[in-house]
């Protein structure tokens, strides 16, 4: 990040508060990065958002931007707040090129789907979001991709079912869902349920108030409940301290499965040896071994120009999840290009590409990525793009990942999801799309 | 009751010049209450106190205490540090609840005097240290002395419905007339913490007397004052009693004050009442001299700042 | 049928839970009594002394030093503390204080994540934290440890304010700030010795709780358990911070296994203060509070 | 008559800036502001100005220290959401006056401790309310509609048949409430009721002799603050953020209210206004400059930090240099400028847990 991109952004900022508007400087796409580097989720932001201009980083090196186009990109401090989310957006909005806001939090996604909607501007929130907004038919501009907190829950099913050797022998077992008392930790209750019902095993769902750092006698009820297995679907410090009350109260860590948010490095190293054995899913795959991570090594990294301060964190899991959501976003462009034009592009036709984000196992390999993710297929309907999900075990010193790419039962969830995204637009008053074609604002 | 009645006819002490409109005044007050000095002896007391006690942790700080005081009477309660002076008053005002014995305020006993009703008993108190509200301005927080007659609910005063309107009007009138007397004109719209000490002290003066109480409780009104605030105030108090008959109950230190001013005056030395008299005859009760005058004159260094 | 077992192991896992409650809770005493003061950046600073310590021992010093430098650091703090906020702010408000506090809090919040970085660690004390077992009853070795570990340090606070001068010194300006002053107490050296005191409080408990949840920035939120504490016990008595750190434990444990159910569970983080707040309204003066006292 | 001349002049230098402040506001800033003006700065500013109004007649003049602000806010904000969702054809200004009365309601009932309890005791035992409201609106989804995700969306604005969208709707909308609610209180705090505040603050226990319904008075000032405090959520919430998710009602936000007022001056209305322009501005510049002197030194995360160590050295410096707020600042500046206003203003401290520590102990 040089001075004098800071202090570009920073004119323009200036320029923008005081009513003026720069024209679209040409050919370059922006990245407005609602970033947080301080506070309690500062490590899973410095990750991800460093993965993520790393790779934007490698594109502009290595091809010098997508077919010409540079990236750029400006980041505003949000320290996982609501309100500080929506300021940097209202701040950055107007920066001329802007492509689609990433800001891997669920309170300021939600916070900007009416913003973005009126904008045209697509929000891309990898791996967690509004799970209903997989329906693009109601959330034009909104893209949960990958994996929606849906999918998430019938990935873990599937891979408990796995384990035990197939569906049918979930019938008559025990799962506890150990979750984080927030709107995000109940989102999936339902879902549990259903699958419960399914595939009759018993589901019991124990709340932990935030932020969770006393787990004493949740615990104890699970070690009476005495279940086959414990999804954790924690959030921040109530993740190691599972780890450790789990082992505290004798529960074996490698029956316990972590979800999206529990999956990180740092929700293992402070439980030292009580994560050893632990499982959670992933939808990348984590290390430096993947062409895509080692280019960046030696183009980004070895310019001086990596983002992560600590060099050890490259490869580890959020780091790797802003490198796929790299890929994700520069794809996106580069599809919409190739209707559109070399050029800068508008929101809405990068929400185009988006919608036409495809790419399949082959693809994914030339992207130098083979094995770090799976594949995805976003269309105008399914915005989510069925991502396929992988389990790694925490050795305790890096994941290993030890099962295949599951596949959600997507079938069975859409309906639900149709639903819930139906009842949303009943409620603003939003008329579904019908077909692909909706109106596509251009220069 | 020897005393009563004698003391009635003592005249006006002679230690403090009164201004004019207080002399003014004063003629009224005293003529109506001159005239028929029985009719006061054969009323209910105001205040009675029938034997209060009370203990903190086993110290004892009253024990058995019986007093009363008549209609327009001044009576002085004194007595060293420690004596129990305020413990009764606040006792009197129902801050403590006495062990045993009970208070009647116009005949009505009480066991544990209701601090909330008090006011509408016709009861004021000042405190020994200051007591003012010091956010508010001297008028408001004389004004304030009339809370106990407010009816109007905070929707009718914010939206300024008659009632409420015609209420607050009432009360600023009655609150500047006490202003007046007590010559605070010139500060009456300034903030009470702020001002002089002694000043502060006549406000709070005129926050207990702007409801007219029927009696009031003073606890060292003069303490900390120079010589000519104390003169001032001693003229303020009185005049008070004479125009609006209020009975006075005064803890004071100042035996100068407290001989000039008082009808009455009791003694209180380790929470026991061991002199209740005229002024004369308290002076020259061997007790009180053993106990109290003895020590007197360094009693009123600092009393209660 | 009821499964007496079960109640004693959620019962001893409170008591445990609780001491670690008291332990954050006794830095809030120490600096409450003395200087009147609710001071909230004592989960900054837990968290503060916790980083510097993990961070010297990541660097390869050695336990001990890594403990005697932090040690060290504390007592600059509260020295510092205390000229740079305190002694200006001698004789205003408590309320401005608390604000102080909070302001203080940010500072210290900003230095540590700047000196060591954002990064969660592990933090090991070489506590063996398997179960072992009594009669049926799962007891946590780490938690035992800890306890004991609290204890002591109560024990050597309470022994160093009987028996010392400073100790004196600080229960006379605890008992009436006026008039320690009035005597010519030094104010300013008590509090530096207080604060110091807390931050040594703060670095015992950074530890213990940094080894239960990592040294992470959500270890300052561990003050939110204690308050609960503070108000049952009272802000200004020691002996209340353990007892009620004690109580508090073993009833949010209970309270959330046997009544939560039918809240659909997650009371834990509410229950403690209703608990606290029930006793106050009929205790108003608190556990070991005296006479007419006002909780003020 | 002693009633002060001042009171009785209809044109004195504070109402016309008053006057000029409204007229800029409604007149001159919508004409010359920006999107990001509106939506990023004054909208929030708005909201908070008014939750600190509404704390400041709870903390500055009634003296109960509440750390429980945002949970009235989330209490105000669900509120009007539901009564919005749930009543049909339900004008959106009956919606938040209903919001602000079951802000009140509950507010009442966290302030029963009050009755008992004074300074920090009563301070953390508000955070029950912060806790406990925070639960119950994550627990039962009922009051987000059932949103799997319980983040809940805002209806469309309108006051009197005219609907508020855009950047400058929502601003003027915003503007209009708060006008018209810091006006009740500007009445209020002049009634017998704002000097019963006071008067409990000051001195309680002469409050109660005199005749001044405690009980009443500080359930009363939990009630109006509560309400207040409920609207502002309203604000915030659909005005401002246009969403609303528990999470964001958090005890940093109840923090920060208290910031505000202190910042600004307890007990001062003016003081509400000045807080929250220092609390969500001056982050901003801070945050602007930094990135535009350093931003190519250090990395965005050591600049926040270094923000995050300046705001919190700066609030002690304030502190220490006028702990009195802003508005006593602004006093200071006005004295200097009109020096014969000087003696009217009298130190307005506040007693008991607001005032100096070093007391002798009375034995009344």
């Amino acid at each position: 990040m040089s001075y004098l991109k800071h202090l570009k952004s920073a004119v323009i900022a200036s320029a923008i508060a005081v009513g003026f508007a720069l024209p679209a400087a040409a050919d370059e796409q922006y990245f407005p990065l609602q970033s947080y580097r301080v506070g309690p989720y500062a490590a899973g932001g410095t990750g991800f958002f460093g993965g993520f201009i790393d790779y934007l980083n490698l594109i502009n090196i290595r091809d010098g931007g997508v077919n010409g186009v540079k990236l750029t990109w400006s980041e505003g401090e949000t320290q996982y707040e609501v309100e500080k989310g929506v300021e940097v957006y209202e701040r950055l909005k107007n920066n001329p090129g802007v492509a689609a806001w990433n800001p891997l939090s669920v309170g300021i996604a939600y916070a900007m789907i009416d913003r973005i909607t009126q904008d045209k501007v697509p929000l891309i929130t990898v791996n967690h979001g509004r799970t209903d907004s997989t329906d693009g038919r109601v959330f034009p501009y909104v893209f949960p991709l990958l994996l929606n907190p849906y999918s998430e829950t019938s990935g873990i099913v599937n891979y408990i079912a796995g384990k035990l050797g197939g569906q049918d022998k979930l019938k008559g077992k025990k799962i506890v869902v150990l979750y984080h008392g927030s709107p995000y930790g109940k989102e999936t209750i339902p879902i549990y349920k259903l699958l419960a019902d399914k595939y009759g095993f018993e589901v019991q769902q124990i709340e932990v108030p935030h932020p969770g750092n006393e787990q004493q006698s949740q615990w104890l009820e699970i070690r009476r409940a005495k279940p086959d297995y414990v999804v954790l679907r924690g959030w921040g410090v109530m993740n190691p301290v599972a780890l450790k009350t789990a082992q505290k109260v004798g529960y074996p860590v490698d029956h316990i499965v972590g979800n999206v948010w529990s999956n990180s490095e740092e929700d293992v190293i402070p439980a030292g040896d009580a994560a050893k054995g632990y499982v959670a899913i992933t939808t990348q795959a984590s290390g430096e071994q993947y062409p895509v991570v080692q280019e960046i090594v030696k183009t980004v990294y070895g310019a001086g120009k990596g983002n992560l301060e600590d060099k050890k964190r490259i490869g580890s899991v959020y780091h790797n999840l802003g490198i796929v959501n790299g890929i994700l976003n520069v794809e996106a462009i580069r599809i919409a290009q190739g209707k559109f034009g070399h050029r800068t592009l508008t929101g809405d036709e990068v929400r185009w590409g988006f919608e036409h984000l495809q790419l399949d196992a082959k693809r994914v390999e030339e992207l130098g990525a083979k094995g770090l993710f799976h594949s995805i297929n976003v269309t105008w309907k399914n915005h989510e793009g069925d991502g396929y999900v992988t389990f790694q075990q925490w050795d305790g010193a890096k994941w290993n990942v030890v099962s295949d790419w599951i596949a959600p039962d997507w079938a069975l969830l859409r309906p639900i999801i149709e639903k819930s995204a139906a009842a949303y637009a009943a409620e603003k008053g939003i008329k579904p799309r019908t077909s692909e074609e909706a109106p596509v604002t251009t220069n | 009751m020897p005393g009563a009645s004698a003391l009635r006819q003592r005249p006006d002490a002679v230690l403090t010049p009164r201004d004019a409109t207080a002399a003014l005044k004063a003629a009224i007050g005293t003529g109506v209450r001159a005239q028929d000095p029985s009719a006061s002896t054969a009323a209910t007391p105001v205040l009675a106190i029938e034997h209060v006690s009370l203990a903190f942790g086993g110290v004892t700080a009253l024990a058995d205490i019986n007093l009363d005081v008549w209609p327009g009477e001044i009576h002085a309660v004194i007595g060293p540090n420690g004596a129990g002076k305020s413990s009764l008053l606040n006792v009197v005002t129902g801050l403590y609840q006495p062990d045993r014995g009970r208070v009647r305020h116009g005949g009505r006993p009480f066991a544990h005097v209701p601090t909330a009703r008090l006011a509408r008993l016709g009861v004021a108190r000042t405190f020994q240290n200051l007591s003012l509200f010091k956010g508010l301005t001297v008028l408001d927080n004389i004004v304030m002395g009339l809370s106990a007659e407010v009816r109007s609910s905070f929707l009718g005063q914010i939206f300024g419905v008659p009632a409420a309107a015609r209420e607050e009007r009432r009360h600023r009138a009655a609150a500047g007339e006490i202003v007046e007397f007590l010559h605070l004109t010139e500060v009456a719209d300034r903030t009470a913490g702020g001002l002089p000490y002694g000043i502060q002290k006549r406000v709070e003066l005129g926050r207990a007397l702007v409801a007219k109480p029927k009696l009031l409780l003073l606890d060292e009104p003069m303490a900390g004052m120079t010589l000519t605030e104390k003169r001032e105030l001693t003229g303020f108090i009185r005049t008070a009693r004479d125009t609006y008959g209020t009975s006075i109950v005064l803890i004071e230190h100042d035996i100068g004050v407290v001989m000039g001013l008082s009808d009455r005056v009791a003694v209180l030395d380790y929470g026991r009442k061991i002199a209740d008299g005229t002024p004369d005859e308290v002076q020259a009760d061997q007790a009180v001299i053993d106990a109290y005058l003895g020590v007197a004159h360094d009693v009123d260094v600092g009393g209660g700042i | 049928m009821f499964d007496y077992q079960f109640f004693l192991e959620v019962l001893i896992g409170g008591l445990l839970s609780g001491i670690m409650y008291s332990l954050v809770a006794l830095g809030f005493v120490l600096i409450y009594k003395t200087s009147g003061v609710l001071n909230f950046a004592q989960g900054s600073m837990l968290l503060f002394a916790a980083l510097t310590f993990v961070s010297l021992v990541e660097r390869g010093v050695p336990f001990w030093g890594a403990f005697a430098a932090t040690l060290g650091v504390m007592v600059l703090l509260g020295v510092a503390v205390e000229r740079t906020i305190l002694r200006p702010l001698v004789n205003q408000p408590p309320i401005t204080l608390f604000m102080a506090t909070l302001g203080l809090s940010y500072v210290i919040e900003g230095v540590a994540q700047l000196l060591w970085g954002t990064q969660v660690h592990g933090l090991d004390l070489g506590i063996e934290d398997s179960p072992f077992e009594v009669y049926g009853v799962l007891i946590s070795q780490f938690d035992l440890f800890a306890a004991a570990v609290a204890g002591s340090l109560v024990a050597a606070f309470s022994l160093f304010f009987r028996y010392t001068r400073i100790g004196l010194a600080f229960r006379a300006v605890a008992d009436d700030q006026y008039a320690a002053l009035a005597v010519g107490l030094r104010l300013p050296r008590v509090w530096a010795i207080v604060w110091t005191a807390a931050g040594v409080v703060a670095l015992v408990a950074g530890l213990l709780w940094g080894a239960r949840l990592g040294v992470q920035f959500s270890l300052s939120l561990v003050v939110l358990k204690a308050l609960p504490v503070l108000v049952l016990g009272g802000f200004d008595s020691i002996a209340g911070a353990i007892v009620g750190g004690l109580l508090i434990g073993a009833i949010e444990k209970l309270s959330e296994v046997y009544i939560g159910p039918y809240f659909g569970g997650g009371i834990e983080g509410w229950a403690a203060y209703v608990v606290a707040l029930g006793f106050l309204l009929i205790r108003p003066a608190g556990l070991f509070g005296q006479k007419l006292v006002e909780r003020a | 008559m002693a009633t002060p001349v001042r009171n009785t002049l209809l044109v004195t230098p504070e109402r016309l800036g008053v006057l000029l402040l409204l007229i800029v506001a409604y007149g001159v800033i919508p004409v010359i502001g920006t999107g990001y003006l509106f939506d990023a700065i004054l909208t929030p500013f708005l909201a908070l100005s008014l939750a600190a109004v509404g704390l400041n007649i709870l903390t500055g003049y009634a003296g109960q220290v509440s750390l429980g602000s945002a949970a009235f806010l989330a209490v105000g904000a669900f509120a009007a959401f539901n009564f919005n969702l749930r009543v049909p054809g339900l004008p959106f200004v009956v919606s938040i006056v209903l919001a602000g009365l079951t802000a009140a309601a509950i507010g009442i009932v966290f302030g029963l401790p009050s009755l008992r309890l004074r300074g920090f005791y009563l301070a953390v035992s508000t955070l029950a309310a912060q806790f406990f409201v925070q639960w119950a609106l994550t627990k039962f989804s009922w009051f987000s509609n059932d949103n799997p995700s319980g983040v809940i969306d805002a209806p469309p604005l309108t006051l009197a048949g005219f609907a508020f969208t855009g950047p400058i709707g929502r601003y003027l909308f915003s503007l209009t409430i708060v006008v018209v609610i810091t006006f009740a209180v500007t009445r209020l705090i002049r009634s017998q009721t704002g000097r019963n505040f006071v008067a409990v603050r000051d001195h309680e226990t002469a409050a109660r002799v005199i005749g001044v319904p405690v009980l009443g008075t500080k359930l009363v000032a939990f009630g109006i603050s509560s309400f207040i405090i409920g609207v502002a959520g309203v604000l915030w919430a659909f005005a401002y953020l246009r969403t609303v998710e528990t999470g964001g009602f958090n005890i940093d936000r109840s923090f920060q209210i208290l910031f505000i007022i202190i910042i600004g001056g307890l007990a001062s209305l003016r003081g509400a206004f000045l807080g929250a322009a220092f609390i969500v501005v001056f982050p901003l510049i801070l945050s602007r400059t930094g990135a535009a002197l350093f931003g190519g030194v250090f990395d965005s995360g050591v600049l926040e930090m270094s923000q995050r160590i300046g705001i919190g050295a700066l609030i002690i410096l304030f502190l220490i240099l006028e702990p009195r707020g802003l508005s006593a600042l602004v006093d200071r500046v006005w004295d200097w400028v009109r020096p014969r206003r000087a003696a009217a203003l009298g130190g307005a401290t506040p007693r008991s847990f607001f005032i100096r520590k070093l007391q002798p102990k009375g034995r009344t």
